[in-house]
């Protein structure tokens, strides 16, 4: 390396450095609860390969790297993001309500000697690297709604901005103390923040960009469902992090929001079977995974508020509200929302978040609020409310977002690329061989 | 009778087969195929190492069917599989002097329908 | 919703949420220990898709998806069961040391607001959650024996039905307070609750539904066996969570048991693959993988009773006795016990239940027992009688179960169904697709 | 059992279990620690499976469980290796600096009642087996130079006489008080210890055994891609447990080490799928996989001693430096390292070895020490000569072993087994059927 | 000689295979195949969206055979594979002008066997 | 117009591509295969039960041609796949009367190369 630029990285890292130094005897960090934040760190990053998995299973063989990359890359991609600047936009000194400033770009100026308030007990970066895998993957639930035909150049650019211009500003709002927390939204772990800003996005996306060649011929048939339930069982598996680590301390909140989850998981993909018996005759294998996860969308703006009969019912809504906008709804309107990312985080996001002001008890937990049912009408309206807004501006923004990056890159492969297929036209690559 | 293979683009073989049964022949064997053509490869990579693929992916079909039928068949397959540009396909027509159907030990004419 | 609905939920909800209240300073809750319990149940919870994947490895590509669903769904089934009856059965107040009461259904009457007595330093509702995932994963076990036959509903009907009148009474008599608990029998994380109730179940249900067709062809070859390795490595993995996680606590009494799990795994994992390749001329993946779970399996009821030495021959045994039952008794009774459950968890549970009685020290675990060799005849009776009672409850109980299932719903699929695969038949579904 | 054996066994067995003993209330040990260090443990034991598929995928299918199997029976293998000997070699009462003794061999006169003097606030036991899943993983990393052709039986004796030779006496020197350790060698999760000596021996074992037949034909296209993505999703979970797991402490060091760890990944990643652009004009799938194993390599001997701005830098070196080694030089040597051992963990562990020395900082970690960039430049010749004492010794014992090897048993398979596969001709199975 | 090409359900062909050596002949060539028949195929269903697959799983084996066989083939194969239910299968019977055993590079009836 | 169909070693077909190639011959269609020759099969265990496998693993390639090239498509094929050990595989020729290619409509002699 020439001289003058170790002399240069290293100004530039100095104070990156100033900035992490601690005590080690940093009073109120929690050695129990800081276990528990970066396990669940660990769990929730775990989730964009599952579902990578889960959307790659769905998808014909000829793009199924295609489909695995646009979650991994979200991996690389939104982790670098976060550290520069992604971090500092969401969860940064906030102003106007609106946004965090960029004092925090970098993790420079982080005064990480101890804890954030955020969360006391845990060391500062532990915190900011679980929310970062929050961050990652909100962008890749969007993939499957243009799953096999979306130019990879585009994409990249296009997730970048969407976690910007999007995710970030949302974070801010609900959980950053931006002003949907002023107004008193309830977001456990990301109903608003991921599940519909994911899910309209999505819907966007797939209006925008437009169905695939082909559409409805039996090749469209998922080339490997097993890979598919795989990337179920670990999503199911880290969203435990997801739900019940976001209860940021290892006790009693933690084990409400763990028990939640999985209850209402397991109500919602037996509702969606009993559907499918009902409707078709047999109870599918995709279905109980897809039921599986609307659950686990369902249920994650309010695991930290209801107790596991409640999470039984959202677990059940789910099952039914995201069976109908999948199955039926769906397949009427026409849109080629490929792997159905309006249908269950748009349809389960939603109804998680309205199902909040609704089962939300301080029965339940005692720094919660009371919902509808416990007797306090105003945070359904509340509720309402934010779902409004974050159902508005995820769409908009998306919508935005894509018309320029198609205006200035081009959202969508060439006809001849898309019949190759993603993996050789975009990665020069090949999921399996054929000859043995 | 005639055995007749066709070797067509995987994505041509919804349209082919619709186009076979609007002649009416319903009956038919289908297997992955690779081939070289004229239609030039790909080049994948792995790690850095180049590596040229001729070897495409393609559909082969069989069908067996009647004199009468052979042509109907061709046209139909050529309908369904054409789309003008390199690689679309070739057609072998193989004589078949008998064929048995294992069901009922019918045997040529009969069985082949 | 109609609005005597929601009243109706309402009143239904209060109580549990009432139950559900906790105080944050809960005196007690150790943030480490509730830390390790809830990794714990999400690795337990984790082993149930790792299971799915060994045996759907194992089955023919026609049953691949029947196979997965079969462990897959029991996590919703049992899952619900568990929160709405099964952990009242097994853990709630406990009647003439037989079975605990209804009292704690729906969890409605549960006092959440500490920790339970099973463990005290972490909440109630973590340990509930714990147990419920050993009780997801039992009667997943058993499918193994009724692969690529069974009918799904009748499925569905007899695990609800296993789960509560074998299951639950068992452990209600082992860790509920019940009467092999008094009488001293020792099973550290379910010898005979878990493996010694499924794989006397999975003979059973090898014996009543009778053996494949056309068995013995080629055609039997395990479809995919990466899959069954990636599924024997995650089961390996959440074992740690099974056994480790039995400790309750986060201390020496978890690392014992952390140790002793991965020795005993280890040695049964290369006496599996030397009996291999003494009898069959080569040491088979296969073998190394199914000689791991049966080291598993056995060092189960004894993982914290036991030091690293006798982890180790507990391991050949394990080794020794499930590569003799599997690769040499089977074949010769001839019963289609199909992905060898009794062979594996039947004899492995047996095996290691017997080992505890032999092992067990007190200088392992100060809080424990000392067996046979260190003293301490009596535990080695103790241990065979608790061994011959869940052997005959499982057995008989099981047996007649399957056999009022047969009469109502009828066990197995038609011929055709059979010959079709699960998966078309149960699902109308293709795990793959042929064509690309 | 003849009575005699049990005796026999009975009197080998009590030494362990006096050792084993221990109080309860152990002073010291701290539950969150705890907690933390045994999921670290099982994270890094899930790793070992992880490589499994991520070189499994990129092997011809007749290859695929001959793959599989040389990580996954390392497990097994090294597992008991580190409780009878190991360990001890490893971590036992120090003798000249160069060798721990053989007084812990099986554990049975280690002082178990408490902690450790490596990890205060853990027990004895879990601060083993934590080592031990390194122990397994560093031979299990080898095996990608010599895939596809090894002789299994000379596979096993190799890799328990280089867990002996190479790495237990490597290990001993840099953390288990031998002499590069007071030499101030820095080394955090094992870049000298784990990636040096694997990706050195790696080196060594390619040339030895040398290349595989007909090299270069279409048919060394990688079979299962979606299978070595999976593979790379575990392996980074499991890193996390590797990297930030080596605070040996649940608190601020560890949620550093987790955040560079991270960090570090995800820009190595980006930047070799930039390099995959620029070089071959598309960004690769496998690139992204490889780039994210070279990013974990790379920064994990800095992963507790640096900032998220200098991880940032050491990954983007890892993927520029990785990415000439494999994809420009090596084709150019024309060595058949096949699945880039050394080009990628030799490389990547050199790197971030030397990077250690470069942007190590008091200011990141104040119980660490400064590197060349924050004044000490001293440091940064440590490492140097840290990295040539590992280099040195990894190549040149590995080479020796090898030869041994090969001339008493013969390292590779016959041309005609070759041919066939190790599936089939070393294990006597397949990994997939072809009939359905 | 002739080339017998037969189309049979996979699990068949174990019988299909123990009838064929019944007959002495005991060299063949399978691969998988897909059939469109008589035989009636099954719905499948992924998320509610219903999809017919009409193409069903199958199994084609080719025996070359000298002249004296070609019954002796049939045969084996109608033994082999008939169930007496639709779906059952076909057997092509081809003319076979020439035959090479690529390893000794014999010609015509030598090579076949 | 003659229809040569192969059955080579899986790890012979590079080279006979490259003889085709050679011989000026470069279109051709390929597809997986399972054999049974005189090559005998061998052992699989699972779980201590032996299962004997005799269905071996081959690539079938096709290639049609006009007259003036069969013995050199022959000739080619040996040379590439000939190892001189049993189970090097086998040559077909069989008529073919008829070739259309699906892009042009082309038929016979004009279509086939
Ligand atoms: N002479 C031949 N022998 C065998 N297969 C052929 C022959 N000619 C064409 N094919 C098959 O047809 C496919 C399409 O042929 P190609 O030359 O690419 O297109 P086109 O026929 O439109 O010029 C090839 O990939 C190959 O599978
Ligand atoms: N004329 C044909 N051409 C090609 N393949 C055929 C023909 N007739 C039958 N087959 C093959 O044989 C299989 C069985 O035929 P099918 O009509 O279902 O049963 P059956 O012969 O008992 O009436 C089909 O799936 C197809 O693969
Ligand atoms: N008469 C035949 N009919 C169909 N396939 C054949 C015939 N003879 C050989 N084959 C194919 O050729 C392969 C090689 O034949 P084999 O007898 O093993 O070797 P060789 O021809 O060198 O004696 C077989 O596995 C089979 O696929």
């Amino acid at each position: 390396m020439h001289k003058s630029i170790v002399t240069a990285a290293l100004l530039l890292l100095v104070p990156a450095f100033a900035a992490v130094a601690w005590a080690q005897d940093a009073s109120g960090i929690d050695s129990g609860d800081t276990a528990w934040l970066l396990v669940s760190t660990a769990l929730v990053m775990l989730m964009t390969p599952g579902l990578a998995l889960f959307y790659g299973g769905m998808v014909r063989r000829k793009n199924v790297l295609g489909t695995l990359m646009q979650s991994f890359i979200m991996i690389a991609l939104i982790g670098l993001q976060w550290i520069l600047w992604g971090y500092s936009l969401a969860f940064g000194p906030d102003h106007w309500g609106l946004i965090g400033g960029l004092e925090w770009a970098g993790l420079v100026a982080l005064d990480l000697t101890a804890a954030s308030d955020y969360a006391p007990t845990v060391p500062h970066l532990a915190f900011m690297m679980f929310q970062g895998m929050f961050a990652i993957i909100t962008p890749a639930l969007i993939t499957g709604a243009f799953a096999e035909r979306m130019k990879f150049s585009a994409f990249l650019v296009f997730s970048l901005l969407w976690a910007t211009f999007v995710y970030d500003p949302l974070a801010h709002w609900v959980w950053g103390g931006g002003w949907l927390s002023d107004f008193g939204a309830m977001d456990f772990a990301g109903g608003l923040v991921v599940h519909i800003s994911s899910g309209l996005g999505a819907l966007a996306a797939a209006l925008v960009i437009g169905g695939r060649r082909g559409r409805g011929m039996p090749t469209m048939t998922p080339h490997n469902l097993p890979m598919t339930i795989l990337g179920a069982a670990l999503l199911w598996f880290g969203w435990f992090g997801f739900n019940a680590g976001s209860a940021l301390t290892a006790g009693s909140l933690a084990a409400l929001a763990f028990v939640a989850t999985n209850t209402a998981t397991c109500a919602a993909a037996l509702t969606w079977i009993m559907c499918d018996w009902l409707f078709q005759g047999k109870p599918t294998v995709l279905g109980a995974a897809t039921g599986a996860i609307a659950g686990l969308v369902a249920i994650t703006p309010a695991a930290g508020f209801v107790g596991p009969l409640s999470a039984i019912a959202i677990g059940i809504g789910a099952g039914v509200f995201c069976y109908l906008a999948v199955a039926v709804i769906k397949p009427r309107l026409g849109y080629d929302d490929s792997l159905d990312v309006f249908g269950v985080h748009g349809v389960g996001g939603i109804w998680g978040a309205l199902a909040t002001g609704l089962f939300a008890s301080t029965l339940a937990n005692p720094d919660g609020t009371d919902g509808l049912f416990f007797g306090n009408a105003a945070q359904f309206g509340t509720q309402v409310v934010s779902v409004l807004v974050a159902v508005t501006y995820a769409f908009v923004v998306t919508f935005v977002l894509l018309k320029i990056v198609d205006r200035v890159i081009g959202l969508r492969v060439s006809k001849d690329e898309e019949i190759l297929g993603l993996d050789i036209s975009q990665h020069r690559e090949s999921g399996y061989t054929i000859l043995d | 009778m005639k055995l007749i293979v066709a070797i067509i683009q995987p994505e041509r073989l919804e349209s082919v087969m619709d186009a076979l049964d609007g002649e009416g022949v319903h009956l038919r064997t289908v297997t992955n195929a690779l081939g070289v053509g004229r239609q030039k490869g790909h080049t994948e990579v792995y790690r850095g190492v180049r590596e040229a693929v001729n070897l495409l992916k393609k559909v082969r079909i069989e069908v067996a069917v009647n004199e009468e039928f052979v042509d109907k068949v061709i046209d139909a397959v050529v309908k369904g599989a054409r789309t003008g540009n390199i690689g679309d396909g070739k057609i072998f027509v193989l004589d078949l002097p008998e064929c048995v159907r294992i069901r009922t030990g019918e045997r040529g004419v009969d069985a082949i329908g």
